[in-house]
């Protein structure tokens, strides 16, 4: 009985629950929300260090031996995922204390915050495959509430792109679990991996992989399925933003990883080359689907896009380094994006707007601010030492020892462009002095919702981005520990049998002894029932 | 029965893509409905359908009488439909407000957080 | 030491904190850091010139090979000597420069920070290492030329430096990667006492071309020489510091540092004479269109830089003697140039040598220095620019490849020189008194003690070349480099050669051109349409047109039209299992027929509801008609076998229906929006989906391969679970998470409603809570 | 859009949303054994109030359910769900561990499941009248 293993997800659903009981008490629901927050964050440090020094973890759930029962289980990669998921969430709960107007709080915010970080910890600890369709839809239906809370119009026709085109991944995703039923007669993950690996169709195995690979492509907004994500990310109130541009895409390139080193690995021969070219012009469209715009957020958003490229580029090459880089890459990246999107939403607080030509001087007025932004943003764009760097080096040694030397150049080109981008914010809100023309902002406008903020408590929007951005510099400096870890991963995803074993391997003589008795009974009562009619 | 039904399921998809391309949000709407349901049958068909053999056990006894369905899959679509009734509600509110902000079932009328 | 230059960033970052404390003379106090750390290098330099190079190991990344080693060896010994007494001067220099400048903390914070970078740049034995601090002297670079950040310009010349290098960076981090890739090590050292040759790698010209890419933006070699005098936005301290002595020269540096692995082969040679002999001519060339005193010196640099890639590409024992003579004579006369550049601007107030003149009186410590350093410059005997320069030209003339080529150039090279020289010397001190936009007169002694030093230096080492151990530094410098032992003896007199001839000649003519200078540059004037295709123009073409393709990839792509999303989105499904099921694979069809009619006529009602749903022109039709098909779905699942989940879907069928019902009563008829093509596309595609879908079906349906789970479940459900609806022992025991996650979903899209109707509404419908009233909403 | 329906709704509503009401909980009930369950019976529970709906309108609805908040119920029912998942932690098992006592007087088999489908039962009563409700008081809003 290991509850680290469940905890993270259940925590959350948990305060979600209670916070929707005490939907009438705001600060009631602030509290839940914190406390809510800094417990899973507990929770999932304790999950990291069970999982570093004892391996695998798992838990059946209802104590129903696998396959039968829904398995949730932590390896490395699932535990530095969880462990990320629990940092960007206390972050987004404090900031949000700063930014929440009173109407979202009333309508459910921290309760749709915390299913969301409950659907994202279920997607990564889950290992059947149907209970990772529903983890999804909690993500999918907490993140379409909070993406319309507040109800503009630009939210509204954000929201419709992505409900709609996340419905169709799902829609996909479920016809893919459903012809995976009818194929293995299983839906536990380490279970498909051992039946298809025995699969005589190897035409349906090839299927299924590819609906996976454009479900999971859609979800994790990877070229040409993105389009949902530069349509709406820039449209709700910030924090909801930095939290989506943080966690929720990754979620993607998390399932894809897992499916693809677990399950389909048989079909990687066909599929990698696809996938290659998949991430370069993940890489490329979205670095310059950036550079053509002049909105903060907007910015931003084309770069989720171009750094999901990079990640998938860890997974395409497909060998241990290059999943450890790949890894690296996502948890950089979610350190470094969430707090590019909150530093955003201070500069909105400051200036009154996201248009980078109405901004200017924050370098004088702001210096921490600055020498926050100015780390997140070298660090997205892959300076030394930052975190970045470290991601996308690790990826650039195992593209070139894997000889895929065109992919890896134009991923070194990218990062170029990424600093094109970044320097393109820099110049114009930090450096430029404030236009002219730019009044001082109205608190109306500073939060982009209900325009009844509490005091303007910038320490509590200041907290979190000083605690990433240092994140993102520890981690570049102190990389050795953090490669370990991706390193560890790369050997895990790699190696599969591990994780079959510990979902499989203790319980699969426990089924042995389940079933022997039963096989006994069943059979009379069966020829019974073929005698009968 | 399978291929008859693989044929309507077919065809539930075919119709339901068609109208997800259309202009009208309603039509849009209408296609995923049309969508869930075509992916819901799909789970039931494949893993085989069985007359008259539901997954009960009769009072008093430990196991069913003979060959029952797949409850598995009668599950996991229970589950989806649910799930996809939610959504869709959802869904059919929110192009109920995005009418009445924008004022047109038009879909092309909506771009202006792209470009 | 690895403490030492980590502690330089903790410096760095408390410069602020010093500036507080000890106000203007906060340089004084920071320069103390790079004196210490100078100080350390010479009590080194004894055990590096007998012993050979000097590992100080330390690990960062040992994963990963990325150690934090030092190496101290002829090489980085010179350079590190360079970097911290330039350092220092400079520092001292920057104190006088910017006094009571208010940005002048961060000033220090960024220089500081710099130095450190590049001293770590040229002590770096890890690979990667060395790149990191690359990065940094970039970055680091790119905060000071921006220094004056309110300014349009510096901002622009910022970014454009730091592309450049950064581009170089990346090239350059290629490089490196194949190096170690190649070598299979990942420290310099190493690589330098391995058996096997990196020539004959396969990877040796990628690998190289990669690397020279680097070395050659940092170096601001043709064709990417253009940021560097736009670089000279920036303080004056900077250029001195920045643009004249240290980091341009670290990718000469990094040229000096493979050469011994790498260099030696036709490609190697023939690549950096041409391009450095290339620079050296365009630089010299360049130099004399400008009247920006600044600009001047920047060309000049070049110039130089272009001087020592050639050197190194030739690669001969003399080459080398040469190339470390003349680095160290021009980092020496170059900084105090730029420095007193600095001064003429600080107390004038303007750049523009033609605006100043007479100044001599006024200024005569500077004036002084100025004629001392430029007559290095120029190479004029006895000052130490003048050895680098016969050394130079005589390596030219002993070279094997390309050498018509650089004499020739070198000889126009040394001519334009002289004149540059002359001008910066003479011009600003001599002639007729201008008035200037300040009243100028002479500098204060922190500003004076930095160019001072550097003077008396180039002095000095001229007419004694081997004091302060000169001889033994520079020999060790060229033993790194040339990777085999080298003796250095310089001396000022080689007696009467071609060399010493073509200087001579080249005196005069430079003298000439000086004379005749303003002539000459009205004359060049008429060739401006034509430097306006120079690099960078491409440089600012290039980043125009990838806004503009960004632009119009952004227009095609993100084009607003989910219908085209959608289609996209398909389309690449249907390719991919289309190509899967059907090219590479085949399905599997068994056509085995068995169904009843009833199950006929439900089946057949299910497809005509959907179809009519499809085609159906009025809104309460398509609901009915999907109201038809979801009843007629609810009727399978209890025909076959389903009995909850068909009640199920008759009640959700219901709210669905009340739902649709209640939502499309306020919407408009349906009209008639897609051309005929339109539909006719859709069409195909929908048909092309739904054959797939029915192939994919019946192949999964007809795998039989392996037995399902379920079984278990059905067999243990009683005796377990105690309970006899499996379904919903599935529900509640088995899969009771799947259930709970569903709730969830259910609960969340509830509130996700209530909000999306409510919260613009608040106020109008009773909640109970009074607060709000008003509707904040609408806008 | 509807205020109020005809007398027969009316009629038919009244008396029918106590029946309904009722077969919802049985459903509820059975489910572990007979089809049925926390969903059909929650469903059932919400079309009953849905008609009531219909026929009387919001405020009168809101009075039949005194003063409970739909979001109440789903409050509860989320939290039951919840609890149901915890006792199995006490007896050292994985988390959703079905346990089961039996009350001694009634004969009554109460178990975790029980629990977690009466939960399921709430929160789809909750979620799905927050649904109805929240669109008709809109409607009701804008004529």
């Amino acid at each position: 009985m290991r509850p680290e293993v469940a905890l993270p997800v259940l925590l959350p659903l948990l305060s979600g629950a209670l916070s929707l009981l005490f939907w009438r008490s705001r600060p009631m629901q602030r509290f839940i929300a914190v406390a809510g927050n800094i417990a899973l964050l507990l929770v999932s440090l304790w999950l990291f260090v069970a999982v570093w020094s004892d391996g695998y973890i798992t838990m059946q759930m209802g104590n129903w031996p696998a396959p039968f029962g829904i398995t949730l289980i932590a390896d490395m990669l699932s535990a530095v995922m969880i462990l990320m998921t629990g940092i960007i969430g206390l972050a987004m709960g404090i900031y949000s204390l700063a930014t929440t107007g009173r109407g979202h709080e009333k309508f459910g915010y921290y309760p749709l915050m915390h299913l969301l970080l409950a659907g994202v910890a279920g997607a990564f600890l889950t290992g059947d495959i149907f209970n990772l369709y529903v983890w999804f839809e909690v993500m999918l239906v907490a993140s379409f509430a909070l993406l319309i809370l507040g109800g503009e119009r630009a939210q509204m026709e954000g929201a419709i792109k992505y409900v709609t085109l996340n419905l169709l991944a799902s829609v996909i995703f479920l016809t893919a679990v459903g012809l995976l039923y009818g194929t293995v007669g299983t839906l536990n993950m380490a279970d498909i991996a051992l039946r298809l690996d025995e699969a005589e169709h190897s035409g349906m195995v090839e299927v299924l992989a590819v609906m996976f690979m454009v479900s999971f492509g859609i979800k994790a907004a990877a070229f040409p399925l993105f389009f949902w994500l530069p349509a709406s990310y820039h449209t709700p109130p910030v924090a909801v933003s930095a939290l989506f541009a943080g966690l929720l895409t990754k979620v993607g390139v998390y399932s894809l990883f897992r499916v693809f080193t677990l399950m389909f690995d048989q079909t990687m021969g066909y599929l990698q080359d696809i996938m290659l070219w998949g991430a370069v012009f993940t890489m490329v469209t979205g670095v310059l689907g950036a550079a053509a715009q002049y909105e903060f957020r907007r910015i931003l958003s084309f770069h989720i896009v171009s750094q999901i490229g990079y990640m998938i580029l860890g997974l395409a090459l497909y060998t241990p380094l290059a999943i450890a880089g790949g890894v690296f890459a996502i948890v950089h990246n979610i350190v470094v994006k969430t707090n590019l999107f909150l530093i955003s939403g201070i500069t909105h607080r400051l200036q009154g707007t996201y248009q980078l030509k109405k901004m200017g001087g924050l370098y004088r007025e702001r210096p921490w601010l600055a020498v926050a932004f100015f780390i997140s943003a070298f660090s997205l764009a892959g300076i030394p030492p930052l975190s970045g760097f470290f991601a996308k080096f690790v990826l650039v040694r195992a593209g070139l020892e894997a000889e895929a030397y065109v992919a890896t150049g134009i991923a070194l080109a990218v990062g170029l462009m990424t600093l094109y981008s970044m320097v393109k914010i820099w110049n114009e809100v930090f450096w430029k002095d404030l236009p002219e023309n730019n009044h001082v902002p109205s608190p109306q406008a500073s939060a982009g919702d209900d325009g009844r903020l509490i005091k303007p408590s910038l320490w509590m929007m200041y907290l979190p981005v000083v605690v990433l951005a240092a994140m993102s510099l520890l981690i570049g400096v102190f990389a050795e520990p953090i490669m370990q870890v991706m390193i560890l991963i790369g050997d895990q995803l790699m190696n599969p049998s591990g994780y079959i074993e510990a979902v499989m391997g203790t319980s699969a003589s426990a089924e042995a002894a389940l079933l022997e008795p039963f096989e006994g009974q069943a059979e009379p009562i069966s020829e019974d029932a073929e005698g009968n009619p | 029965m399978e291929p008859l039904m693989a044929l309507a399921i077919g065809l539930l998809y075919a119709t339901a893509i068609f109208m997800m391309l259309r202009r009208s949000i309603v039509k849009l709407v209408i296609g995923l409905l049309l969508l869930s349901n075509g992916a819901n049958l799909l789970i039931f068909t494949t893993a085989g359908m069985t007359r008259g053999a539901p997954p009960l056990i009769p009072e008093g006894m430990l196991q069913p009488l003979g060959d029952v369905a797949d409850p598995l899959p009668q599950a996991v679509v229970l589950t989806a439909i649910v799930i996809a009734f939610g959504v869709l509600a959802f869904a059919v509110v929110l192009i109920r407000r995005a009418y009445e902000i924008v004022k047109a079932d038009d879909l092309d009328k909506m771009k202006d957080t792209d470009t | 030491m690895q403490l030492a230059v980590l502690m330089g960033f903790v410096l760095a970052a408390s410069s602020p904190l010093l500036n507080r404390w000890f106000g203007h003379r906060a340089s004084f106090v920071l320069a103390l850091f790079p004196a210490l750390i100078a100080a350390w290098l010479v009590s080194q330099a004894p055990s590096v010139f007998s012993d050979g190079p000097l590992l100080l190991e330390w690990q960062w990344v040992p994963s990963l090979g990325i150690s934090l080693t030092f190496m101290l060896d002829g090489l980085s010994l010179l350079f590190g000597l360079l970097i911290t007494v330039i350092g220092a001067c400079v520092l001292i220099y920057a104190g006088g420069y910017l006094k009571g400048h208010v940005d002048i903390a961060r000033f220090h914070l960024a220089l500081v920070a710099f130095m450190v970078s590049m001293l770590g740049l040229v002590l770096a034995d890890g690979l990667i290492t060395l790149f990191v601090f690359w990065e940094l002297t970039s970055i680091t670079s790119y905060l000071l030329i921006g220094f004056n950040h309110s300014n349009i310009e510096a901002r622009k010349s910022a970014r454009q430096g730091l592309f450049v290098t950064v581009a170089g960076g990346l090239a350059l981090m290629a490089g490196l990667v194949l190096l170690g890739v190649a070598s299979g090590n990942w420290s310099l050292y190493e690589i330098g006492q391995m058996e096997s040759d990196l020539r004959e790698h396969a990877l040796y010209t990628p690998m190289l071309i990669c690397l020279l890419l680097g070395a050659f933006t940092k170096s601001a070699q043709f064709p990417f020489h253009f940021w560097l005098p736009n670089a000279m936005a920036a303080p004056t301290p900077v250029s001195a510091y920045l643009h004249s002595a240290t980091m341009v020269k670290a990718g000469i540096y990094l040229l000096a540092r493979l050469q011994p692995e790498l260099g030696d082969t036709a490609l190697w040679v023939g690549i950096l004479s041409v391009v450095g002999a290339t620079t050296m001519l365009t630089g010299a060339f360049l130099a004399i269109h400008h009247t920006n005193i600044k600009k001047l010196l920047a060309y000049s640099t070049i110039m130089a830089l272009g001087t020592l890639t050639m050197l190194v590409g030739i690669g001969t024992d003399y080459a080398m003697t040469a190339f470390v003579t003349f680095l160290l004579a021009h980092s020496m006369y170059k900084g105090a140039l730029f420095m007193v550049a600095g001064i003429l601007d600080h107390e004038t107030g303007t750049k523009d040598v033609t605006a100043m003149g007479g100044l001599r009186g006024l200024m005569p410590v500077t004036a002084t220095i100025a004629f001392v350093a430029a007559l290095s410059l120029a190479g004029v005997p006895p000052l130490f620019g003048f050895i680098g320069k016969e050394l130079m030209l005589e390596a030219v003339l002993a070279a094997e490849g390309f050498r018509a080529l650089m004499l020739l150039f070198a000889f126009v090279s040394a001519i334009l020189t002289i004149a540059v020289a002359a001008i910066i010397a003479l011009r600003p001190f001599y002639g007729r008194r201008h008035e200037t936009p300040k009243t100028p007169h002479e500098a204060p002694f922190s500003m004076l003690l930095g160019p001072g030093l550097l003077a008396v230096g180039s002095l000095s080492l001229g007419l004694l070349p081997a004091l302060l151990g000169g001889n033994a530094l520079l020999t060790s410098a060229a033993t790194a480099v040339s990777g085999q032992p080298l003796e250095v003896s310089l001396s000022l007199w080689h007696g009467i050669n071609v060399a010493l001839i073509m200087s001579l000649v080249s005196l005069g003519l430079g003298f000439l051109l000086f004379k005749h200078w303003d002539r000459v540059r009205s004359h060049l004037a008429t060739l401006a349409p034509v430097m306006r295709y120079g690099p960078e123009a491409g440089y600012e073409g290039l980043m125009n047109y990838i806004v503009r393709f960004s632009e119009w990839q952004t227009r095609l792509l993100q084009n607003g039209y989910m219908r085209n999303y959608i289609l996209v989105m398909l389309l690449v499904l249907i390719a991919l299992i289309g190509n899967s099921i059907l090219l590479r694979h085949s399905p599997q069809l068994a056509l085995t027929l068995d169904v009843q009619f009833h199950e006929v006529v439900v089946v057949g009602t299910m497809v005509m509801g959907a179809i009519f749903a499809t085609i159906s022109r009025s809104r309460l039709g398509a609901v009915v008609s999907v109201g038809i098909m979801g009843f007629s779905i609810a009727l399978i699942f209890i025909l076959f076998s389903a009995p909850d989940l068909g009640i199920t879907q008759l009640l959700v069928e219901t709210l669905t229906v009340i739902l649709l019902v209640l939502v499309l009563f306020r919407l408009p008829r349906f009209s008639n929006l897609s051309t005929n093509l339109e539909r006719i596309r859709d069409g195909a595609v929908a048909t092309t989906m739904g054959v797939l879908i029915f192939l994919l079906i019946m192949t999964a349906w007809s795998i039989d391969q392996f037995e399902p789970i379920s079984v278990y479940m059905i067999e243990n459900s009683a005796p377990l679970a105690y309970g006899r609806n499996i379904v919903n022992v599935i529900l509640v025991d088995y899969r009771a998470l799947d259930t709970l996650g569903e709730m969830f979903v259910l609960a969340l899209a509830a509130i996700g409603v209530i909000a999306m109707l409510k919260l613009r509404h608040d106020g109008t419908v009773n909640e109970g809570d009074k607060n709000n009233t008003k509707e904040p909403y609408d806008g | 859009m509807v205020k109020s329906g005809t007398i027969i709704l009316n009629t038919a509503a009244r008396f029918l949303m106590p029946l309904q009401l009722m077969f919802s909980v049985f459903l509820l009930l059975r489910g572990h054994d007979e089809p049925g369950g926390g969903f059909i019976a929650g469903l059932v529970a919400a079309g009953a109030f849905t008609l009531y709906l219909f026929a009387f309108g919001v405020s009168a609805t809101k009075e039949v359910l005194r003063m409970v908040d739909p979001r109440d119920l789903i409050g509860v029912g989320l939290l039951l769900g919840m609890i149901s998942v915890v006792p199995a932690w006490f007896m050292g098992q994985p988390f959703l561990t079905a346990q089961w006592w039996t009350i001694p007087v009634i004969d009554f088999k109460a178990s975790t499941p029980l629990i977690f489908d009466v939960g399921v039962y709430l929160a789809v009563l909750g979620s799905v009248m927050g649904m109805v409700m929240a669109l008709m008081e809109v409607d009701k809003d804008e004529p």
